[in-house]
């Protein structure tokens, strides 16, 4: 149905079976690093359930060998597409000397890595969009052909950072796609409290560019969107946002207690909508997945999270002396 | 005292956290014009529950949820402290004020000098600040080195639950902008007696912690009770250590600095902080300036190292910060000299 | 013609000849000031000219008595409908012990007094966007009537600043009207390089209230706007942005030599628009003005700006002792 | 030498605003990767003329005008750099810089620490600073202090045409961010000989400008020059002062101010920044840990006042900044302690 090509796609996958297992594979590294934290294991998990199918639609949409992915911290899926191995994730959640972001300085979900194109993310919110905007700009500066992806939260919409940002990008038609995971929540502060308006995305048209709502739990939209977004950019037609409406199943962090402010019924109800659920559905429908692949593709993903959570265990930690390092070149 | 019955005194005293919320409260209550704005004070009841029960009792006008944006808290407050509101702006982690650092020093402090008194900013500006939580590069810093260099601010720190009542009191009081800092690491470790009247800390006055005659040590926040574990250790080998609890770092409390000096000779300056340009720099030239024939040895500082930040792996954030035994030694050396 | 009320008219005085006042004051004050410049007294001349209508339109559409003013930095026509008086302004210019905004503290153009409700500017433009945010929340907290005027550049709707303040103010439908005052220019730099959009008026759709273009040349069409603004703002539905065209006659102040980056024709072209000759045509057609009038009318401001600037140059300075005063209370 | 002879001689010298146009046209030239962002760069070349010309010899993407957007200037320079192009973001007057304080101290400073050195920052911010041009409060500032705390970055900031020169060739080749502080008042006022070749001026050395036996004044910018001329003024009354420029601020040359106090044994700091938790607060307190005794004396330091700004007004302006006259009484003082 969907035999669409994708610049990294191996040649026997369809497009749909690799955005399954990347949403997947980021979805037990999730529950994964929530079990290590609730066993003494690491300080801080992030979790990106409710926003794999964004991850994958826009990875697969885009190209890892040239593009630049400036990343929302929830885009596991995308990142996994992007070459970061689940020992490279878990390196990272536990501050383990071969964390790629930083070999142990950041917290998780800071990701980075420049040899994958990955710029790298402080905590503050919205401070990455300008370094899109700039590695874009390099793009255009340089003639060289590649779409820079910038994912950020609702929450961090409201940052001036995110307005001099597009504000500049429109200017300069500069190749690149901003993206905006709505998940409807900053930590607690649920949108009506953050904006008065529906969509971030109708903002874009006061930049002068297009603005686009995605189902982002739907891969496939995501990539659609995302497609026409990025050859609009690659075409030098300039930036697109897009928002991609998501939901966040879990708490903010492992520090946060969502209980608090939001019901469980809604988060109940919002399980109807989990993309790894109803995409697993319509991949059985669609006859790419039956009992056997299935098990076969958990199998295989249990097998590499479980290596990835012992060598991250095993990996060595950040020593005192490395500690000084890296303040000046 | 048996360390069950040590443990059961610890559990009725208050914590830092604690006295922080019920003070807001009380305040909410005691003056209408007062009102806090922040991100998730509201139902959340703040990321550290500073503010937890708040919203329920006063409603969403009087503790507002703000969006990300934290210029536009510290703008909309100096805006409202114009016109005779009283705003408490909570930043969510102090790492996060940098994006307000205009506002702050161009507007804040800069106000009632540039309208000649006329218009004004009494506004309080709350914040979590420190390491030692796993908070890593941008959950762990120290930003009131930074802030100190601005005439027009006021900056405190309570090290103790009696001084953040009396402190957040006089802040609110204050007619002018003040930057209460707490660390985070504090806010539950450190509990105390909290008299329940209507007293107040005033700014700019430290207080003697534990007094001494060999030196002097002069610390805040956190590092007030590891410069206090410090002297203990110290007393044990007849080194007599005074510790200053500096409470307000602009302005600072400089008598009680110099009279220090003056009977100890010795100075050394803590802080979590990185060492060049730390609070400690400008200690340490006042004292150089000021009470340089008392001393008998060098200025010592002993801070974070020049670092750009508190790395989240254990090893190296137990690298990065001061503790008890580092500060043991450099005293121990100090009094030696 | 135009016989509508004001809050500050007085009865006998049409408001057409009113707002004309007004912006024939302002016109004249700025020309004293260049002319003072090039005398050597004074060190830095920010001209009002082509913004005069703006200011005028507005300000009589406001209710000084109550409503609060975060003006403009060019907005010398709507000060002085505000109750700053000439020697005010001129007190201020020279930078006078007698300068209402600071005595002598602030550079020319950052305006303020608390006791005629306008707040203080600072240089950093856009900064005063927030404040006007918090001004406008306080009277929905106190449930007072008042509504907050806050007027900027185009070049400073770039900001940061004011992206996170509409946001807020229409998430909290606070009483406030932003006004941008386009100029096309931001010193040198020309709409084209400041945004890609015709129109800063239509960022407020993503913000979730109405933005509206105006002629900022025509005194009637901007006091219109206005007031459908101010009158939404007092029922308690919200801001509204209102972007006024207009143009700026002089260089961007004394420091400027705008001869290198736009053309004495296009100056020349614009001034056929010049409010100051447009509207008083109109005045002429009305029957509200003639010869005589005009005459007496040039001669009764001629003298206040005399006035203005004897005093304001045989006014104290700021002496050395007061300059260490008001750092705190 | 007669007067109108020294005139001739000074029209041939550059002044230090030509010198860094100069610079920028050869570095513009040499390197495809440089380019310049900021506002009115191109078309009007710059609100100081720094970029005059630039515009129309190298076109509209070489030297781009932005926006009124600092915090995206110094945001995209960051980005830009990270991938290889070597921007030069200017920010129009120090004073406005502040709403880029985040992108510099949280990226900018900290990007390579983060990242464990994967990711980098080769980027010059170029700004106009400090008083004495009636420039009021947000015209005047001097914001070194304030960004001489953030490890990660490094701050120089020229006295000479010729310093003018090699530190900014030094600052664009160095794989590290740099702040280039340019006094606005040195732009016309200094000149110099400024040699064709190129030479660069290492980042974290200082010089000697003038050797004297009796006491040491450190200084930089602008108050260089006011500290010389105090130098020639305490000459007459055999007062012989040593001058340092420090030229670089982070990292600042302990070693040539150390030396100096051990050659003079008295130590006077200038800057026209504010009092407390001016740079001088660093000066003094490294000076009094590492070469405490070397000092005869207190350490001094002559500085703005703790006042939010500098005022308008002439004579407000001139009892806020520093100049020869206090600096020579100052050391006058010292001198004679
Ligand atoms: C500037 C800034 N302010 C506050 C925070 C604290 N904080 C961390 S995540 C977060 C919410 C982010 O919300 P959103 O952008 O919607 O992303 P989400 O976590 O919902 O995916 C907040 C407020 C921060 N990191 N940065
Ligand atoms: C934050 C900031 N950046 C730069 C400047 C320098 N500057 C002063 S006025 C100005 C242009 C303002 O343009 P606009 O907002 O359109 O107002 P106009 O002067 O055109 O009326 C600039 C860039 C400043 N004052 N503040
Ligand atoms: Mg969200
Ligand atoms: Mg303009």
């Amino acid at each position: 149905m969907h035999a669409m090509t994708s610049p990294q796609l191996a040649d026997i996958e369809t497009l749909e079976l690799a955005m399954y297992r990347a949403m997947l594979l980021a979805r037990r590294l999730d529950e994964r690093m929530w079990a290590l934290n609730r066993q003494g294991h690491g300080h801080f998990a992030v979790s990106c359930a409710g926003h794999e199918a964004t991850g994958a639609g826009f990875a697969f949409a885009l190209d890892p060998a040239r593009d630049y992915l400036v990343p929302q911290h929830r885009d596991v899926s995308a990142l996994l597409v992007w070459g970061l191995t689940p020992r490279d994730i878990l390196c990272h959640y536990l501050g383990k000397a071969p964390d790629p972001a930083g070999a142990g300085r950041q917290m998780y979900a800071h990701w980075g890595s420049r040899r994958l194109r990955i710029y790298s993310l402080s905590s503050v919110m919205s401070g990455h969009v300008p370094h899109a905007v700039g590695i874009a700009l390099a793009a255009k500066y340089s003639r060289a052909e590649y779409v820079t992806w910038c994912g950020f939260g609702d929450g961090s919409s409201s940052k001036g950072d995110v307005h001099e940002s597009m504000n500049f990008a429109a200017i300069h038609k500069l190749p690149i796609v901003f993206c905006c995971e709505n998940n409807g929540l900053a930590i607690s502060v649920p949108q009506s409290k953050q904006m008065a308006v529906e969509n971030v995305a109708d903002r874009a048209a006061g930049y002068g560019f297009p603005g686009v709502v995605v189902d982002g739990m739907n891969p496939l939209a995501v990539y659609e969107t995302a497609r026409t977004a990025i050859e609009r950019a690659r075409r030098g037609d300039g930036p697109t946002l897009i928002e991609a409406k998501v939901y966040r199943y879990l708490p903010h962090t492992s520090n946060d207690d969502d209980t608090r402010y939001r019901s469980r019924g809604e988060v109940e109800r919002a399980r109807e909508r989990d993309p790894l659920k109803t995409f697993r559905a319509q991949l059985y429908a669609e006859q790419l997945l039956d009992e056997k692949s299935e098990t076969a593709l958990e199998d295989e993903i249990r097998a590499a999270v479980d290596d990835a959570a012992d060598f991250a265990l095993g990996a060595p930690e950040l020593n005192a002396e490395e500690t000084f390092k890296h303040v000046y070149e | 005292m048996s360390q069950r019955r040590a443990l059961q005194i610890f559990a009725m005293l208050k914590s830092i956290i604690e006295t922080i919320r019920d003070t807001l409260r009380a305040e909410l209550a005691r003056d209408e014009r007062v009102f806090i704005l922040g991100e998730d004070v509201g139902v959340l009841g703040g990321v550290f529950r500073a503010t937890e029960g708040l919203y329920n009792e006063f409603g969403p006008e009087r503790v507002m949820d703000a969006p990300i944006s934290e210029l536009a808290i510290i703008g909309i407050a100096i805006g409202a402290a114009g016109v005779g509101l009283r705003p408490i702006a909570e930043i969510e982690f102090a790492d996060f004020i940098h994006s307000a650092f205009d506002q702050i020093v161009s507007d804040a402090a800069k106000l009632r000098y540039r309208t000649n008194g006329d218009w004004t900013c009494p506004m309080v500006i709350r914040t979590p600040y420190g390491g030692g939580v796993h908070g890593a590069l941008y959950h762990s810093q120290s930003i009131e080195a930074t802030y100190a260099h601005f005439p027009g601010l006021k900056i405190v720190t309570p090290a103790t639950p009696y001084d953040a009542k009396g402190l957040l009191r006089a802040a609110i009081a204050d007619p002018d902008p003040v930057l209460y800092l707490e660390h985070k690491k504090t806010y539950r470790a450190i509990k105390g007696d909290v008299p329940d009247n209507d007293y107040i800390v005033p700014i700019g006055k430290a207080q003697v912690k534990r007094a001494g005659s060999d030196l002097s040590i002069f610390a805040y926040g956190m590092m007030l009770h590891e410069a206090l574990a410090a002297a203990e250790l110290l007393e044990r080998e007849d080194i007599q250590v005074e510790v200053v609890d500096l409470r307000s770092l602009l302005p600072i409390d400089w008598e009680t600095i110099f009279e220090s000096v003056r009977k100890t000779n010795r100075a050394l300056i803590v802080h979590e902080d990185t060492y060049t340009m730390g609070l400690g720099a400008e200690i340490g030239a006042r004292i150089a300036e000021e009470a340089f024939l008392d001393l008998d040895a060098p200025i010592v500082r002993v801070t974070g190292p020049d670092l750009p930040g508190v790395p989240f792996n254990e090893i190296g954030e137990k690298t990065f910060l001061p503790n008890a035994q580092k500060i043991a030694d450099a005293a121990r050396r100090l009094a030696a000299f």
